[in-house]
């Protein structure tokens, strides 16, 4: 009860965090000194070339009408659903979109992101829980010394050692890209519907039993949870149907054009798997390895930092001593007691390390030539292409807000003393 | 009646090695404690009482160890004992409650899950509902509502998680609970309440007591006999009436005179002067000599040792040596 | 004069201090070993111009790529320079960049802390807010967005660090002034008649420093490694002045000639400026962590 | 009455519930936590006033308000006749140099980084009463009446390397240097050894006599409070609900509340086993205060009024008032 309405009212706080993101992205290139256009034909170009370029990115305008435009491009709902991305304006190098751009190098990011994020949080949590059982012996001291040696490492080297190791010596694993050039990307699942049979009544018919059975369902959870029956019931089970109904009829009409369901996450290890492509996987996998076990490496050191200090503090609360006088086992008391309570902090710093995360999978994407989010960005640092600067701002700003999102909930499902 | 002995620590002493030097946390201490008896602990704040109180579950917090002595639980000398053979006793032989009731409970386990993993971990054999019912029944002993059973830990007030803890520490029947000041985070309407709650508790299951506590008065109130511990050292052992008619050692003398009763008037109070020693530089011979009126040339160089002075009331100074005694 | 004696009593107060360390046990060890790697690294790096065997900067010295000789300790580079010159005195951008971050970072950082956090209100409330915005914010992408915007060179480069690294100062001196400002000493001060600058100056930000500290060293690491990063991308110094991630970058860009000693070198003295750094934080923060002491 | 050197008129002090700067924008209505409910009372010249309760009853932030460190919600205080309430800026400095505050936590008054004397002599320095040798002078002196001797030897220690007992005489001395006519001490000696108590109960009754000092003494404990002060005021939920002369208050006590709250308290006595009140539930949370009399939902004795109006504190004899309606 009280989580839902946790969820509900964070959820609406981030509309005024996504505004505020927004509008420092905003003013960070376009009010700070130094003109986009001029940087980016650094000095090659007419006045009127550059004059031209600025109208054609709307850069003519008063700052006012570009920030809301800005702004309106990015919440554009029917720009969003009939491209599949949203309105982040031209490339100033391409004249392509970048929204489009951004979108298709999004999965490679997000990919290196979660293995990385595990290989951190396992080898993270696990080392600090050992060693702060182990406080102050020689195990403890191995752990937090190669923890903060880790954390003195730059990305990018551990990246070109690793290379150097594992490609160019051994040749047991790819160095760049997210699979090999010969290799077709994996596709994803494919669902070949049967093509449509009766007519148009046929149709409708379904639907409407489709939309019973549904506000049925409806009306029988609403029972177990003890909702009373009355005029919103019976709103809600009306309405319920209603959208059924016609969810049901737009996509059976959907269907019946498009006659194949398609399913693609844009990580190739998982589109790969729904392929049923074992050897797509092995491929995809072995191209993740690497970049993902120097990105996550680095990231444990701040992990097993974070895991040990906050299980010292928590083993020393009195409920883990109360729980071993109780004479629980010590499995128990590590786990369902301390690390347990330990995990909160733990969490909410895992949310603001996603955000180192992002920052090494830069480093890490150029070091690995990974066509992700980063190696765009550099890449089009390279030929001061601002909007697409912008726009891949823009996108990590989301990503890292949607994350600290799910965190905060997470927070709060884990937490009961939140709830209130 | 024969008196069973249930406890018996013998020149117990427990060190905490720092950066800055060894404490000694409590040095020879013994004592033993009979069935269904209450025992009081009463001392300053780094007197050593809680570590006394903790070493009898073994559970010293780190960097402390026991170093010498024995403890004996049932004949039984739990320091030989493996940590799965310890960890039976913890919770079903002896029992703890802490001093903070906020702290003590584990804030993201319902209350009822405590309960359960207390009587599953002891009694593995029992079902889930049965240790339920078992845990509802043992609320409704300590007057919380049994339906309060799955709710969290910081739902509850102050006292009412005090009750929960009582409600742990003799689910299972033991024969010694430790309550390590209790009362000390409550008020004291709650205090009192929680008190007769113990008290009663405790005859109705026949348990014994062990209460430490810095407030002399709550001691005096409920126990049938007194240790008073100052720097690690049992200063004096004695009956609760004995001790406050004719108390031997000057600290507790000292100390008695120091407690406002608020059932006199006009009082008259008088304080120990000077300070409780610093731990890692304790004074050396008696520890109390700096602040003792009655100090003597002997009690600089010396340690006394526990003397009896009849009806084992023991003291630890040198006004009781019957002769003198020989400095070295 | 009164320089002189300022000196001596910081010294009177540093020795004692660092050798009471070594009784704090681990904790207190790190800090030591940190603090001597950062002086051997800045030490090098401020002589390294009168001992570097050739001149760091000059090309073909010896053969190109060459491997660990006697003649070349660390080999040569592509270009035929001297590694183990290069490698000497290669620290000074990143030792130059991460302090001068450090320095702007404080100097707005912890005012903006003490003075938010102070007054308190609604300008506490919307300027947290902004802070914590960039604080959730991929510090790499602010910087290179920065970076990028400013153009490269040092001063460019400790600026966009710098707009990262604020938002710790800020968060550390808010949260310490906040809680502070709980304990009654700062309530004995004000019920004594002290004025507002008083107290800010005399009861609450001399009890700030210590944590102020531990951001600091790590901040120093911190810097010096995303000034790394900005240069690993393009976006450092652009003309070549030995510098160990420069050299670092380029040892990448000829990784398939297997030119190990171009990259290892390099990448271990950035590893090394970064780890006396944050043994220096880490063991701080360990020592002043209240919740461990005892 | 002129020998009036305090007098506290209708005091409120209401705390808005904490909320994040968002959270706001979302919150429905403001709720307020009702620490101070409408509380009068006035202290004579030289007497010791106790202010007495459970925790959360509004004791401290009663202390805290006269002394200026809260801002009332509503509400007068008087000190030596005039208004003191809207007191700011150079006259409100002015003021605190004649009323001081002694804290609870001795772990917590001192600043750490501050040596003794110059903890000590800030106030002086702060006034620009005295410098130099004079400020150390006075610093001295002060040190050496709180007992802390030889002074030099302390003048030159950070609060670190004293016990909890030692740092409370360091706050007492540095709240009498500015040698004020009214103390607040709230709860000095709670967080202090039993043995430790009673020296600074006796250095402050010592200075009550030689500097002519008032306290208003706020304690939880009422055994202390017996044996210190001269009269005493019960608050519960933000209000004074019994309030009287020593001797009168403790042989007669007459709100439920007080009664129990006396038979709770533990006695240095092995031999009688005392018959304590119980009293039922807990105290009601300070946001949702009770309407009429607010301990109605935990007495025993209430009757139909009880929930309906508050009690106002009457004269029941000589220099006794109870809020109470059975009286």
């Amino acid at each position: 009860m009280g989580l839902r309405i946790f969820i509900i009212r964070r959820i609406l706080l981030t509309i005024p965090t996504l505004l505020l993101l927004l509008t420092m992205v905003f003013l960070v290139m376009r009010v700070l000194p130094g003109d986009p256009v001029a940087l980016h034909f650094e000095k090659r170009a007419t006045p009127e070339q550059m004059e031209a370029m600025r109208h054609i990115l709307g850069l003519d305008k008063p700052l006012w009408t570009q920030y809301f435009d800005y702004i309106v491009g990015l919440v554009d709902v029917n720009y969003f659903v009939t491209h599949g991305y949203p309105d982040l304006g031209k490339s100033m190098q391409t004249y392509e979109e970048v929204g489009e751009q951004i979108f298709s190098a999004f999965p490679a990011t997000l990919e290196l992101a979660i293995y990385s994020m595990i290989i951190a949080s396992v080898i993270g949590i696990l080392l600090g829980v050992v060693s702060s059982k182990k406080y102050n012996s020689v195990i403890d001291h191995l752990i937090r010394g190669s923890g903060t040696v880790t954390y003195a490492v730059p990305v990018f080297f551990l990246g070109i050692v690793f290379q150097l190791i594992f490609g160019v010596y051994l040749h047991w694993l790819p160095t760049g890209l997210r699979i090999s050039p010969f290799v077709e990307p994996p596709s994803g699942l494919t669902i070949y519907l049967s093509p449509p049979s009766g007519g148009f009544l046929y149709h409708v018919l379904l639907s409407s039993i489709f939309g019973l059975v549904v506000s049925a369902i409806c009306l029988a959870i609403l029972k177990i949870k003890h909702v009373k029956f009355g005029l919103k019931v019976i709103f809600i089970s009306i309405a319920v149907f209603f959208a059924s109904w016609i969810g049901y009829a737009y996509a059976s009409w959907y269907f019946m054009s498009v006659r194949q369901l398609h399913i693609s996450t844009g990580l190739y290890t998982i589109d790969s798997l729904l392929e049923g492509n074992l050897f797509k996987f092995v491929e995809s996998f072995k191209a993740l390895l690497l970049p993902s076990l120097t990105l996550g490496i680095i990231l444990s050191g701040i992990f097993v930092r974070l895991t040990r200090t906050n299980m010292l503090e928590t083993l020393r609360l009195d409920f883990v001593t109360a729980a071993k006088a109780r004479g629980l086992k010590e499995s128990t008391v590590t786990y369902a007691y301390a690390l347990r309570n330990a995990f909160l902090p733990i969490l909410t710093m895992m949310g603001l390390q996603f955000a180192m995360l992002l920052g090494g999978a830069i480093l890490t994407e150029t070091t690995f030539s990974w066509p992700g989010l980063g190696r765009y960005i550099v890449q089009r640092i390279n030929f001061r292409d601002y909007t697409a600067i912008q726009g891949a701002v823009v996108m990590f700003g989301l990503f890292v807000t949607l994350v600290s999102l799910i965190v905060d909930i997470l927070y709060a499902y884990f937490d009961p003393r939140i709830r209130l | 009646m024969v008196k069973l002995t249930l406890l018996e620590i013998d020149s117990l002493a427990i060190n905490y090695p720092t950066s800055s030097g060894v404490v000694r946390a409590v040095e020879d201490v013994s004592f033993s404690l009979n069935k269904g008896e209450t025992l009081g602990l009463a001392g300053e704040s780094g007197s050593g009482k809680s570590t006394l109180g903790l070493s009898i579950m073994r559970l010293v917090p780190y960097p402390g160890v026991i170093v010498n002595g024995h403890i004996k639980i049932d004949e039984t000398d739990i320091l030989r004992l493996s940590e799965q053979e310890m960890r039976l006793i913890r919770g079903r032989k002896v029992a703890y409650i802490f001093q903070d009731p906020m702290t003590s409970l584990n804030p993201v386990k319902r209350i009822s899950a405590h309960f359960v993993e207390l009587i599953r971990t002891h009694e593995p054999k029992t079902p889930n509902k049965e240790a339920l019912e078992r845990a509802k029944t043992v609320l409704k002993n300590l007057g919380i509502l049994p339906e309060r059973i799955n709710d969290y830990p910081h739902q509850f007030s102050g006292g009412m998680r005090q009750r929960i803890m009582i409600g742990l520490a003799i689910a299972l029947n033991p024969d010694l609970v430790i309550a390590d000041e209790p009362t000390t985070a409550l008020d004291v309407i709650v205090q009192a309440k929680i008190l007769d709650l113990l008290e009663n508790l405790r005859k109705i299951y026949r348990m014994a007591l062990i209460l430490i506590s810095h407030d002399l008065s709550i001691i005096l109130e409920r126990c049938d006999r007194i240790i008073v511990m100052y720097a690690g050292h049992m200063a004096e052992y004695a009956t609760s009436l004995e001790l406050q008619k004719a108390p031997k050692h000057p600290y507790t003398e000292g100390l008695l005179r120091s407690i406002p009763n608020i059932e006199l008037s006009d009082q008259k109070l008088s304080a120990i002067p000077g300070s409780p020693p610093n731990m890692l530089d304790p004074p050396k011979g008696c520890p109390f000599w700096p602040r003792c009126p009655y100090a003597m040339e002997i009690c600089r160089v010396k340690e006394p040792s526990l003397i009896d002075v009849g009806h084992n009331h023991l003291v630890k100074c040198f006004l009781y040596y019957k002769q003198g005694v020989n400095v070295e | 004069m009164s320089e002189v004696k300022i000196k001596r009593s910081l010294m009177a107060r540093l020795l004692p201090s660092l050798t009471s360390l070594t009784k704090k046990g681990p904790s207190g060890w790190m800090v030591i070993i940190g603090i001597i790697i950062v002086l051997a690294l800045v030490i090098m790096t401020a002589i390294g111009p009168w001992v570097t065997p050739y001149n760091p900067s000059k090309s073909n010295v010896g053969p190109i790529r060459a491997p660990p000789s006697l003649q070349f300790p660390m080999g040569t580079n592509h270009l035929g320079q001297d590694m183990l010159s290069r490698t000497l005195v290669g620290g000074s951008i990143m030792l130059q960049v991460s302090a001068l971050s450090v320095i702007i970072c404080f100097l707005i950082g912890v005012p903006l802390g003490l003075f938010s956090s102070y007054i308190g209100g609604f300008f506490d409330s919307t300027l947290s807010l902004v802070i914590d915005a960039i604080y959730a914010f991929p510090g790499l992408v602010i910087a290179i967005a920065i970076a990028a915007m400013l153009g490269p060179g040092v001063i460019n480069m400790a600026l966009s660090i710098a707009v990262v690294y604020i938002p710790s100062y800020f968060r550390i001196v808010r949260s310490q002034v906040l809680s502070i400002k709980e304990l009654t000493y700062t309530e004995a001060a004000k019920a004594a008649g002290a004025r507002w600058h008083t107290i800010l100056s005399r009861y609450i930000f001399p009890n700030v420093i210590p944590s102020i500290m531990t951001v600091v060293t790590v901040n120093f690491a911190d810097a010096a490694l995303t000034a790394a990063g900005l240069t690993f991308i393009g976006l450092g110094v652009t003309y070549d002045i030995p510098d160990w991630s420069w050299d670092l970058t380029n040892g990448w860009k000829y990784l398939s000639s297997r030119a190990w000693w171009i990259i290892s070198f390099p990448g271990l003295m950035i590893i090394l400026l970064a780890l006396g750094f944050t043994l220096i934080g880490e063991g701080l923060s360990e020592l002043l962590n209240p919740k461990l002491q005892r | 009455m002129l020998s009036e050197i305090i007098k506290v008129e209708h005091l409120k002090k209401y705390f808005p519930v904490q909320k994040s700067f968002l959270e706001q924008l979302f919150a429905r209505k403001m709720s307020y936590v009702k620490a101070v409910d409408d509380v009068t009372f006035s202290i004579n010249k030289g007497e010791i006033f106790t202010l007495a309760g459970e925790s959360g009853c509004g004791k401290t932030t009663t202390g805290r308000l006269i002394v200026r460190l809260l801002k009332p919600t509503s509400g007068n205080i008087y000190f030596n006749g005039p208004d003191i309430t809207e007191f700011r800026g150079e006259k409100l400095r002015l003021l605190r140099r004649k009323m001081q505050i002694i804290f609870q936590d001795p772990y917590a008054s001192l600043n750490p980084r501050m040596k003794v004397g110059s903890a000590v002599g800030h106030p002086l320095e702060i006034h620009g009463l005295a410098k130099g040798e004079e400020k150390k002078k006075l610093v001295l002196d002060a040190l050496n009446e709180v007992g802390l001797t030889p002074p030099e030897q302390f003048f030159n220690l950070y609060p670190h390397q004293l016990s909890g007992g030692q740092r409370q005489r360091v706050a007492l001395a540095r709240s009498i240097i500015l040698k004020p006519e009214f103390i607040v001490a709230d709860e000095p000696v709670s967080m202090i050894d039993v043995s430790l108590r009673t020296t600074i109960i006796d250095l402050m009754l010592n200075f009550r006599k030689e500097l002519r000092l008032t306290y208003l003494f706020i304690t939880h404990d009422l055994a202390i409070a017996k044996y210190i002060s001269d009269r005493i005021a019960i608050m519960y939920l933000g209000k004074i609900i019994e309030m009287g002369n020593k001797e009168r208050l403790f042989l007669n006590p007459a709100h439920p509340y007080t009664r129990a709250l006396l038979s709770a308290i533990p006695v240095p006595d092995a031999e009688r086993g005392r018959r304590k009140i119980g009293l039922k539930g807990e105290v009601p949370s300070a946001i949702n205060i009770p309407i009429g009399c607010r301990f109605h939902p935990r007495c025993r004795n209430k009757k139909a009024e009880c929930t309906q109006k508050e009690p106002q504190l009457i004269e029941i004899e000589k220099d006794h008032q109870v809020a109470c309606y059975f009286n």
